[in-house]
């Protein structure tokens, strides 16, 4: 299946956007993230903590709605979903 | 007219077609990059979302404040000193309304709406901060 | 540009010169004749004195409000519905002050700037109460 | 000696306006609106009660300067005055 992962801000700037992936069956958001995060260890420290949790302030959505970040950890993506991780917005 | 976009638009045209029948007061909000000893101003949207995002906002604006007309352009891309970032126009019948109407926009943008500003420095850039430290989406 | 005159403005013209060195925020309030049924209506002014009391809002909105620049234009004579009768236009570093600057003049224009409306309607002709009654010249 | 009286809005419609008065030395602003107004049963009437005095709502100014009507009766005008009678302000 086909998954597409979206960074936004700083986030992009680090690990790029618009990524495509194909994840195993079952594989959890939170996982996924992670995987692509690992390239590049701004990148990662940015989004994840030392213990490769969602840092607070990260912002995550499927298909345009968002995720909280304590269901990341268990939330299956399937074929076709837009992931989208962002830092806190400054619009305005 | 709710968009995101690169061109600028025409605020005097916005105010003359804000004017639908039984308005009394417009107000306009016009958010334009400050001279904080930057160069430029750069802006990006995850677009889809946040379009989707100002048109709830609207919609919620013109029902709490009684609202005759709302515009909201958020422009995206590379932006010089004092040019325009955020035009809110609202019309209403009076302007106790129009005001209210305004201000909720705005704090609401700046609360939940997916676009992210980085300032170019001749040092630099540096992503501006947002507000609201867990903002985004909050209704999404 | 304060002034009390006959002649419309054009509000994009007045924003962009609002936008003086370290503006973020431009708010403009444009009051409109409103459609209450009436036809037209005529708008009076003791000239002098209300110029100057205008000046003088517009000189403490801007020391209240740390407003950037200010433009007070109070539109007098004879206005078709949706015409515009006070234009308002401030700017200033951070939209808190430029809201709260703007609805500090219109209050203030409201309590004490003798200018008087009257509706033309086809039956006649009604002058419109004051929102305050013992308004005017309160500081004069 | 010269005073000019102007009224606004109502009174104006009902007394004219630009009036150029000549009082006699020691005249008050009470009395010498009063004397203008007697011309017209309804411009006297919305500008003074039963007993003569201003109506509260009814504002006073002297050179552009606000006279309390309290003050109107003993306030002598002066060669050069310019008085200003008008309803309460409805502008904006």
């Amino acid at each position: 299946m086909t998954v597409k992962v979206r960074f936004f801000a700083r986030f992009r700037e680090l690990l790029g956007t618009d990524i495509i992936t194909e994840p195993g069956n079952g594989t959890v958001l939170a996982n996924l993230v992670r995987d692509i995060a690992q390239k590049n260890k701004e990148g990662y420290d940015a989004i994840f903590d030392e213990q490769g949790s969602f840092r607070e302030f990260v912002i995550v959505m499927r298909n345009g709605k968002r995720v909280e970040i304590a269901d990341a950890g268990k939330t299956a993506v399937v074929d076709g979903d837009e992931i989208a991780v962002f830092p806190p917005v400054a619009g305005g | 007219m709710i968009a995101i976009q690169h061109e600028d638009v025409d605020i005097g045209n916005l105010i003359s077609a804000a004017k639908s029948a039984g308005t009394g007061a417009v107000v306009v909000f016009d958010g334009v990059v400050r001279d904080d000893n930057i160069r430029e101003m750069e802006l990006e949207a995850y677009e889809e979302v946040a379009l989707r995002e100002l048109e709830k906002i609207a919609g919620d604006a013109t029902r709490l404040h009684n609202l005759l007309h709302v515009d909201i352009i958020h422009r995206i891309g590379r932006l010089s000193v004092s040019e325009n970032i955020l035009i809110i126009v609202v019309s209403a019948g009076h302007r106790p309304d129009a005001y209210a109407g305004s201000r909720y926009i705005i704090e609401e943008i700046k609360k939940g709406v997916p676009i992210w500003k980085k300032e170019l420095t001749k040092d630099g850039g540096r992503w501006v901060p947002g507000e609201h430290a867990h903002g985004a989406g909050k209704n999404s």
